[in-house]
């Protein structure tokens, strides 16, 4: 058995051992690593990406065979991380953290065509509306392929909304094609983000993912409950103390009232509210019979 | 005005609010009463819910008074 | 609220807001009359322009006293 | 106010809100006691529900914004 | 909330707030005094001014029911 | 408001917020710990209810995110 | 919600809300840190205004009523 292992490690090129070296000198330069999908990006878009990524992530493609070796041989311990490689994958370094890597990956995925096969990953729709063909054949063609269309003004158009195929669909060849023609691109495609390995930890795109709008409400229930709670526990602090003394204040002037407790400094608001009720009961009044009020008072 | 302050006093005192009431709150008070508006009023208070019509009257909050 | 329809009644009148008046006409209302709350009353009136007092109830009673 | 305020005091430490209780309450802030103010203060509480009636809305957010 | 009225019933009454004399007024109210919460009230008034926070109160009271 | 986080941040883990709790969690935050503060805001918080507290809304009148 | 009152405990004290500081002050209560979540939170709030979240609040805990 010995022999034959020496017999195969002597035969792994140079620029095998080179490229395991070089994976595990990026995973142990960079603080984290992840693993990414590249399947079925294509060439160009994934060049596109390498560029708008540059500045804050290297994308590194390498065989699978590699990778696995560098994970297992890495100092950091990451060769769980092995569980996340499948078919077509690459490596991602980057100082950012796990979140905003996730961000920046969904942010740098665009719309793409749907490929003939493929599973719609959600109710796929057109949209009543005009289209760029002069009438022929791809009339006939849009309809076969399911698609409502009709001659108007002079032109092909879609001629009502409707759901073309259902998620989890197998997407047919004449589909894809005139969804394609037709500039519908239900696929977001992008490096698909399978796991992140940081400090022994591995965080999966369940964890990664941030709604910012339920942070938002979030902090502000927290706030309104602080809030709550200090006033109702009537706690002086800077920010409650003008609200407890205006709370107090209400309630002074509520009672005083109600009560008609007869105090110098309510007297106005007891004298307003008498006087409102005797114009209220006067205009009751005057709706019925004029002569029964004052002559500044009739309505 | 002060027939109908008067009718506010009254129904206040748990009262009814009748003519002979009305002239009494208003002499006691000074003044000379009109009979004529005195029955009006109280002819005209027959379909009026007082309560209500209270009820509806809105307070405004007075100026913040100066502690005494 | 009784206190301050009859200080209000006598206003209205054009009679002097007294301890006495206003006992005199909550008497004639049927109303018991609580001393100390006719002196607090006239102390209470004392620095209060009743006018100024009403015409600020005016405004905010405008909306609702429109007329059913 | 400080009449009014010596009420809730009370009222919220769950006492009976009494002329002496009232009286006791204001000597300790220093201050003279009026005793018809503290009189007709126990007056008008009488047969109120105090917990109700400061927690009620006696006063509308005045829309003539009400002059300082 | 008692702290609070003790505050303003001195204020209303044109004496400084001070925990002594919060805590005299407490005493007398017979409410069992906390000594770190007179002090935390005193703090926290430091830096208002208690008149411009009650007049405050006077526009936060309910809102008129909207006029019909 | 910080003691009052302290305060909601031990009741949400279940612990019981007494003054040491909430002085340990201040000094975790980096924070000098006024001892009279942390003492009041137990004394006020005795036999309160916080879920409920914290969940009913405080009157009207609201912050402007003052800082504490 | 104890990540949350975590990050306004600290802001409210006037430190900055990082990783460390969340988890000091969440074991300091006695809670389990999920180092996901105290990481999560801190890449949020470089997103996410506290100032602003807040001053949501304020408003929402208002009157309703602003008079026209």
């Amino acid at each position: 058995m010995m022999e034959e292992e020496l017999h195969h490690s002597e035969h792994i090129p140079q620029w095998k051992k080179q490229e395991i070296e070089d994976i595990k000198a990026l995973i142990e330069k960079y603080p984290l690593f992840g693993i990414v999908g590249v399947g079925g990006i294509p060439a160009k878009q994934l060049q596109a990406m390498r560029r708008e990524l540059k500045d804050v992530a290297v994308l590194k493609v390498s065989r699978n065979t590699l990778v696995n070796r560098a994970l297992e041989g890495s100092s950091k311990d990451c060769s769980e991380m092995i569980d996340y490689l499948n078919q077509q994958c690459a490596l991602i370094f980057t100082n950012e953290n796990p979140f905003k890597l996730y961000k920046l990956l969904e942010q740098s995925k665009t719309p793409s065509p749907i490929k003939a096969g493929a599973i719609a990953p959600q109710d796929i729709k057109v949209e009543k509306g005009p289209t760029s063909f002069p009438p022929g054949p791809i009339l006939g063609d849009l309809q076969s392929a399911g698609i409502p269309a009709s001659i108007d003004g002079g032109k092909v158009v879609v001629s009502e909304n409707k759901v073309v195929t259902e998620e989890g669909n197998v997407v047919s060849q004449n589909l894809a094609s005139m969804l394609a023609r037709l500039e519908i691109f239900p696929i977001e495609v992008g490096l698909d983000l399978h796991a992140v390995f940081e400090d022994g930890s591995i965080f999966t795109p369940d964890v990664l993912a941030i709604d910012n709008d339920k942070y938002f409400s979030d902090i502000a229930a927290a706030s309104r409950q602080a809030f709550n709670l200090a006033v109702n526990v009537a706690y002086p602090t800077t920010a409650t103390i003008s609200t407890l003394i205006s709370k107090a204040s209400s309630e002074a002037m509520n009672l005083g009232i109600n009560a008609t407790v007869l105090e110098p400094e309510i007297m106005d608001s007891l004298l307003g509210k008498a006087h409102s009720q005797m114009i209220s009961l006067a205009s009751a009044v005057s709706a019925n019979n004029e002569d029964a009020v004052d002559e500044d008072l009739k309505s | 005005m002060e027939y109908i302050y008067a009718a506010l006093l009254l129904h206040n005192a748990g009262k009814d609010v009748t003519e002979d009431a009305v002239k009494a709150v208003l002499e006691a008070a000074g003044t000379d009463v009109d009979e004529a508006r005195a029955k009006a009023l109280i002819a005209a208070l027959e379909d009026v819910d007082i309560e209500e019509a209270m009820s509806t009257a809105a307070v405004a909050a007075a100026p913040a008074a100066a502690p005494a």
